[in-house]
């Protein structure tokens, strides 16, 4: 047991037939940002995926063990995937903003959950926009399609959107691979900002990346979590040798 | 407390909604089938009589189709067969160069220009009824072919295929510019950036990597051949005998059920012959057809 | 020496594939030609608006016209809806699994299904053993039937269109899976749906050997008039065609008419993939960047 | 673009001043005890090192974090190496400070052995030297920072003046021996001090100049870096 | 002028009316690899496929300027764009292996030159897998396809394959933006190995892996070229403030 | 997987290997020139600190490429910033030879003050332990690291009955104290070299046990690694 709020025990993921998480127990601090590394294919996104069920969309899948949030198991036949979902954000590695304006798109989860008034939406917004450090950037043009951003910029706006519905974990999936290091560096600045109020994992191909923005690192390898540390202890000097190899680019 | 009970009530509420939209939208969606297994089975009932009583070997080996007849009735459908086949062939001879060639050109040669131009006339020439073209079989191909080859007049198995050649280019045209278009982009960049022209490109890389695409489209377009009715109706003169060349009169499958269903009892043997016409016509695209999307699917699965 | 042989072989390879293009360029602009030079001539308010009179060697195609107009209605209502849901439930709804897989069959193998034999089921089904006779519902609906792979086709495209990373933004902010659907996928691909679905109608509204058994009458001048008179049979204008060219008793005196009347369908058609590709230029341009 | 980074950059300078602070007070301290002869204010500087070595320890780890987690290039890279190198010497002069606090311990327990006058001033010499390299480093100034290395000069000629007298001292009479031997070590620590600054100010101009000047001593730029000690 | 196999002078590049390099001075230096480096969009690739004219495949664009191979302008109306090609070799950002099997991915340039003779092509198939260091990993199926490769090893291959005509200068458009890490490092290590025998110039967003891989490097900046110099120098003590900036991430 | 940065890394061990080598026969040379009375030999080791100095510039260039080119994690980022201050360390032995060397010279241009015996005993333990502190950087051998650590106090017992007799000399007969003074400074150097070593030893422990032990004067691993002159 554990005071996190959000954890998870013993737990396995299967796509059919493949185990592609095994027996994974980790604890994730509130208001720290956690970052999942690994090789290509260890499950660092199925595991993302299954703190917020995105997973339920894929056919075949199966889960065993708990994922623990606010002390219930989010696997439960009564939670509301819906529900849960609001509470996990998500940020996608292609941002993917949809094909409305700016304000729009950041008002959505507040319309899909019923919010009807207007000047309580559009305070949301601009606030949801300030914390993703766009707002600057886009409060002239809040009525332009969400598509003429640059890429950084939307990958912001997609930040922003998350934030819109309050969630209280926000799970981002490479959320600057597809962006050049400019961009790059100012959603990291972001991440480092976000974590005041919100708990964050993220997945990261790029251990640069993790040893920049998290406090905490988890590696995983072929669907195991071997090694689970403060970041700077995994970066400098890891507990296991598994782990110093694929930090120090030994591995493979 | 109550906040919690309302929360419980709006979640609950919320899901039963979910399921009978869901359920509203797989209802319809089962519809194709019983479509489907609608077609097979009225077709299997009306026909089977017929077959029983007609006998199998008849039927299929004869090529005597003579239902009227005032002597003898006589129900051989090889005649036809055959020559669903061979205006079928001679359809796709003409057509599967052609249309593979403008394919590739539109996809790899011609400027962005010349293809705003050529490919909205695709979609029309698909889009020219039937009729339409069997009236100019009747009208232009027939009296040319007569002059040209010097026969009594022009309504025979080469019109017809000239026609279906006609109605399945653009299938042809269509499906394999898709599959010419769709070779990834890198695939053409990799060829030239190794030093290929732009030609040895088109033929050794961009081709071969379209020809499930490319096949399929000849399945496809030879399906819509063998299904045709109206054009081969009207231009292939609608002599049920077993063809010898292509300048001879032939009658489809689709031709005689067209003909000659108004004319039957309904449910006497002829009635349930034509059925039976059906089911095997039915039969033969499901086949081609089958083997075309057999090869589509392995298509798709490799340009992911 | 070798570089101008390889530049040789790819000026005579490009060469054929421009004469390829050409024929079939040719070809279309031909039969435009013919019938349009031959088919203007009859087209007068009279030929469009008139019932055919004297044994249908003068007057009118109207009734042919009504008739089309009435069958496409019914086909429309008939299968738009059906199609569009089922394209829903696969593209949204299913798990892949064996019904999808059994359904996905289904609808390949009803798109290839020879016309003259949905004919042959119409008949049977419709007039016969639904007992609605030769009319305009019968036939209606067996083009209904005939356009519904078409319908379901071209909306599953236009629903796969729609980027999965839209559903995705929605779900994973606590959309619910209708929520998403109607705000996030729809919209989008609506457009879509329409175009297919137009170009399907334009199709079916030329076909001629399905409604052959099911409804259309070789002449028939009496209108129809919604919603009594869908029993009823009707002229349609492909058929009239069909019997100006082939099977009146005076074929070559009525040849200007068939011209005509040919003129008058490709037209429509014509006219119907217009509008089928506007709506698919306007939606293209509106997404394009998403 | 502000960084994140750039604030723990910005912190590590903060803390490496720190530590030059309390390196200044100890140096000061311990020679204050020496003239003072106040024993108890010795012992304070030795318990200091402590902390000062905590320090050391700290920095050390922040600088190692900073390289692994950052990834730092060009001149932050340049910062963060120096900065090791910094911490190291400051830490060192801190010894030193010790080492002057324990002879004047030993001293103060015995008779003195002649006022104390040249080598506060000398203390205060090297003293103001590690206070001005530090800045120099906070302030990237290389051009300060490359004056400053000419002060060793002033330090080394101190040393040897007190070297020559004590050599007297201990010439004249052998009882004086021991003492003016320690007197003559806290002269040498005080030296040491003051060529450790020499090594900031040369680390500030690497720094910021991006040119190695340590030991090229026909250069130009400073021709009279002396090899340390 | 200059003694390099390769160099440019005063080379402009313009997409229609846009100005996309500007007096572009460089000097490839043979048996090295060179680096470009700059945040997106500054002309990187455009410059790149400038120097194998697979610009040329885009419509409206207009050179200016000198791009000299061998003593000899490219850019002359009597080059032979095709010969050029195959001396100036090329790998791109995303693997693209033919649908064709391993064995025919690295014999088609040898085809398409004309060499008929099964041996000849056989051994050079060999050698140039060989080269690209994958021959151990496929040398037992050459005769699949090579769709089934990994990420990693499609491109190893592409790069066999490039290296089959035997080109004097390789050209790599971000060679393993779409790899895990340890792909990544493989093709990193892989140019280390080639560059004794081959010319290289690289494009990547990395800027790390710039300094990992290459010899020399040239910082772009909105279609100028900023600073070139060798690597160790732009990463340790760039020369202009501009570069430090960059290479710092005080950029944008 | 091998990767040229770990034959760069190699390569690095090595030319600190050199160095090392290079320094320890500084060391033996001095001694060697004190102890024959031989001038000239000396004067090779003042010369040679030179290529010392050089090697120092060159290796700690090479770290800083490594630094900034490779972006060294865990193990090797740890390495590459101990061998920074390794390389310190053996440049500081290299300048505390030289300093032998001088004070040689001027000793042996007076007449002997005493036999010889005590300072090559102290010098050949000195030595033993720069080399030996080398070899467990090199072989990666924490163990013998922590038992080197232990070797310093033996060379600190040399310093400390080198002093006193010194002392007594000096005491005995004004005429010595100038050059007991010398042969003082000596022993301090070799003192100070052998502390180094012991710096050395310590960065292997932190680089192959992650663990800083400096300073940690009551950690049970190594109770007594001394705090630095
Ligand atoms: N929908 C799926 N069906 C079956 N197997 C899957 C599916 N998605 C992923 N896998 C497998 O599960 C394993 C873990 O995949 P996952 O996407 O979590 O890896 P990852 O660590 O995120 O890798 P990457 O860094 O490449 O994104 C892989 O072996 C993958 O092949
Ligand atoms: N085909 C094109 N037509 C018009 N402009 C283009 C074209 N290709 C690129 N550009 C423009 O030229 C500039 C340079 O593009 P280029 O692709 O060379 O950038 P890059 O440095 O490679 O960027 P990235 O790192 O994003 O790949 C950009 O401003 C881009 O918008
Ligand atoms: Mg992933
Ligand atoms: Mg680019
Ligand atoms: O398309 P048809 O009506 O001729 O089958």
């Amino acid at each position: 047991m554990s005071d996190n709020k959000l954890y998870t025990r013993k737990f396995d993921f299967f796509y059919g037939a493949f185990h592609a998480l095994k027996n994974i127990n980790i604890d994730i601090q509130t208001n720290r940002v956690t970052a999942l590394i690994g090789p290509s294919g260890c499950g660092k996104s199925t595991f993302l995926r299954s703190l917020n069920r995105m997973n339920d969309i894929i056919p075949g899948i199966c889960v065993n063990g708990e994922v623990v949030l606010d002390g219930k198991d989010i696997y439960e036949r009564n939670v509301d995937v819906v529900d849960l979902r609001r509470r996990v954000g998500m940020v996608f590695q292609k941002s993917n903003p949809f094909p409305k304006s700016i304000f729009e798109n950041v008002a959505y989860g507040l319309r899909i959950n019923g919010e009807r008034n207007r000047s309580v939406i559009s305070r949301r917004v601009e606030e949801s926009l300030k914390d993703a450090a766009i707002w600057e950037e886009v409060k002239d043009r809040l009525g332009e399609s969400a598509m003429d951003l640059s890429g950084g910029q939307q990958q912001r706006l997609c930040i922003a959107r998350a934030l819109a519905v309050k969630p209280e974990i926000i799970l981002m999936d490479e959320p600057a691979s597809a962006l050049d290091p400019i961009a790059t560096q100012k959603i990291e600045e972001l991440i480092f900002e976000l974590k005041k109020n919100y708990t964050i994992v993220i997945v990261t191909h790029n251990m640069q990346q993790a040893a920049r923005v998290s406090d905490y690192t988890a590696f995983f390898y072929l669907g195991e979590l071997i090694e689970f540390g403060e970041t700077d202890q995994i970066f400098t000097k890891p507990g296991l040798k598994k782990t110093e190899d694929y930090v120090t680019g030994r591995f493979g | 407390m109550q906040l919690l009970s309302k929360i419980t009530r709006t979640v609950k509420f919320r899901r039963l909604k979910e399921k009978v939209i869901e359920s509203f939208f797989f209802i319809n969606g089962s519809f194709a089938v019983i479509v489907l297994v609608g077609i097979f089975s009225l077709l299997l009932i009306e026909g089977f009589p017929a077959l029983q009583e007609i006998g199998f070997k008849e039927f299929f080996l004869s090529s005597n189709w003579n239902p009227t007849s005032p002597v003898r009735e006589a129900y051989g459908i090889l005649a036809m067969v055959v020559s669903t086949l061979m205006v079928t062939l001679g359809a796709l001879i003409i057509a599967v160069p052609l249309g593979i060639a403008c394919a590739a050109y539109l996809a790899d040669v011609a400027g962005p220009r010349t293809r705003e131009i050529v490919k909205p006339v695709i979609e029309i020439l698909a889009g020219i009824p039937s009729v339409v073209v069997g009236f100019i079989g009747i009208i232009v191909v027939g009296p040319l072919l007569s002059r040209l080859f010097g026969t009594s007049h022009g309504l025979n198995a080469l019109n017809g295929s000239l026609l279906l050649a006609v109605m399945a280019l653009p299938t042809i045209v269509s499906i394999s510019e898709d599959a010419i278009i769709s070779v990834p982009r890198e695939f053409k960049n990799a060829s030239l950036a190794l030093g290929a022209t732009r030609w040895q490109t088109l033929i050794r890389v961009t081709l071969p990597s379209a020809s499930s695409g490319i096949i399929a489209s000849v399945m496809l377009g030879m399906g819509r051949a063998i299904g045709e009715t109206m054009t081969v109706l009207m231009a292939t003169g609608n002599a049920p005998a077993l063809p010898s060349s292509f300048l001879e009169s032939v009658r489809t499958m689709t031709a005689t059920i067209a003909i000659e269903l108004g004319e039957t009892v309904q449910g006497g043997i002829h009635y349930r012959s034509l059925f039976v016409i059906g089911f095997v016509l039915f039969i033969m695209t499901f086949f081609v057809n089958l083997i075309s999307d057999v090869i589509l699917e392995k298509y798709q699965k490799v340009n992911r | 020496m070798k570089i101008r042989k390889r530049n040789v072989q790819q000026w005579a390879g490009f060469f054929i594939l421009r004469l390829a293009a050409l024929v079939i360029v040719f070809i279309l602009v031909f039969i435009l030609y013919d019938i349009i030079s031959k088919g203007h001539r009859v087209i007068s308010w009279e030929f469009l608006l008139e019932k055919p009179r004297r044994g249908m060697t003068e007057g009118g195609i109207w009734p042919a016209i009504v008739g089309t107009f009435w069958v496409s209605l019914v086909t429309i209502v008939f299968s738009v809806p059906i199609g569009m849901f089922t394209a829903i439930y696969l593209n949204e709804y299913a798990r892949q699994g064996r019904i999808v897989r059994l359904i996905r069959l289904a609808i390949r193998n009803l798109s290839g299904v020879p016309s003259i034999v949905y004919g042959l089921f119409g008949f049977a089904l419709f007039t016969l053993y639904l007992n609605l006779g030769l009319s305009i519902i019968s036939t209606g609906m067996t083009l209904g039937l005939l356009t519904l792979p078409w319908t379901i086709t071209a909306s599953e495209e236009a629903l796969k269109t729609v980027p999965m990373s839209y559903r995705e933004g929605a779900l994973a902010l606590g959309a619910t899976k209708w929520q998403t659907i109607r705000s996030n996928v729809l919209p989008y691909a609506v457009p879509g749906m329409l175009t297919g679905t137009i170009l399907g109608l334009a199709r079916a509204a030329g076909e001629t050997a399905p409604i052959l058994f099911t409804g259309v009458a070789f002449f028939w001048p009496i209108l129809p008039k919604f919603p009594v008179n869908l029993t009823q049979q009707f002229m349609a204008l492909p058929y009239h065609l069909f019997i100006m060219s082939t099977q009146h008793h005076e074929i070559v005196k009525v040849r200007p008419l068939a011209y005509g009347t040919a003129l008058v369908l490709i037209v429509l058609i014509i006219f119907m993939n217009t509008v089928a590709v506007w709506i698919r230029y306007r939606f293209r341009k509106k997404y394009k960047r998403a | 673009m502000e960084r994140h980074f750039h604030e723990q950059l910005q912190e590590l300078k903060n803390r490496l001043l720190e530590m030059g602070a309390r390196v200044e007070k100890s140096i000061d301290l311990a020679i204050e005890s020496l003239v003072r002869r106040d024993s108890p204010e010795a012992e304070k500087v030795i318990q200091a090192d402590d902390i000062i070595n905590q320090f050391e320890i700290e920095i050390d780890d922040r600088c190692l974090k900073l390289l692994a987690l950052q990834q730092p290039m060009a001149g932050d890279l340049r910062f963060i190496t120096s900065a090791m190198k910094i911490n190291n010497d400051l830490e060192r002069m801190g010894d030193h400070a010790v080492n002057i606090a324990e002879r004047a311990v030993t001293l103060n327990s015995r008779p003195s052995l002649k006022p104390i006058t040249e080598l506060p001033k000398m203390a205060a010499i090297a003293v103001s030297m590690v206070r001005e390299s530090l800045n120099c480093f906070v302030n990237g100034d290389a051009e300060k920072a490359r004056e400053l290395c000419k002060k060793d000069d002033e330090v080394d000629g101190y040393d040897d003046r007190i070297f020559h007298e004590l050599l007297t001292y201990m010439t004249r009479d052998k009882g004086n021996v021991a003492r003016a031997l320690d007197l003559l070590m806290i002269s040498k620590n005080l030296e040491r001090i003051a060529d450790l600054s020499t090594n900031i100010a040369e680390e500030v101009i690497f720094i910021y100049k991006a040119k190695t000047i340590k030991h090229h001593l026909n250069s130009s730029d400073l021709d009279d870096v002396r090899s340390r000690s």
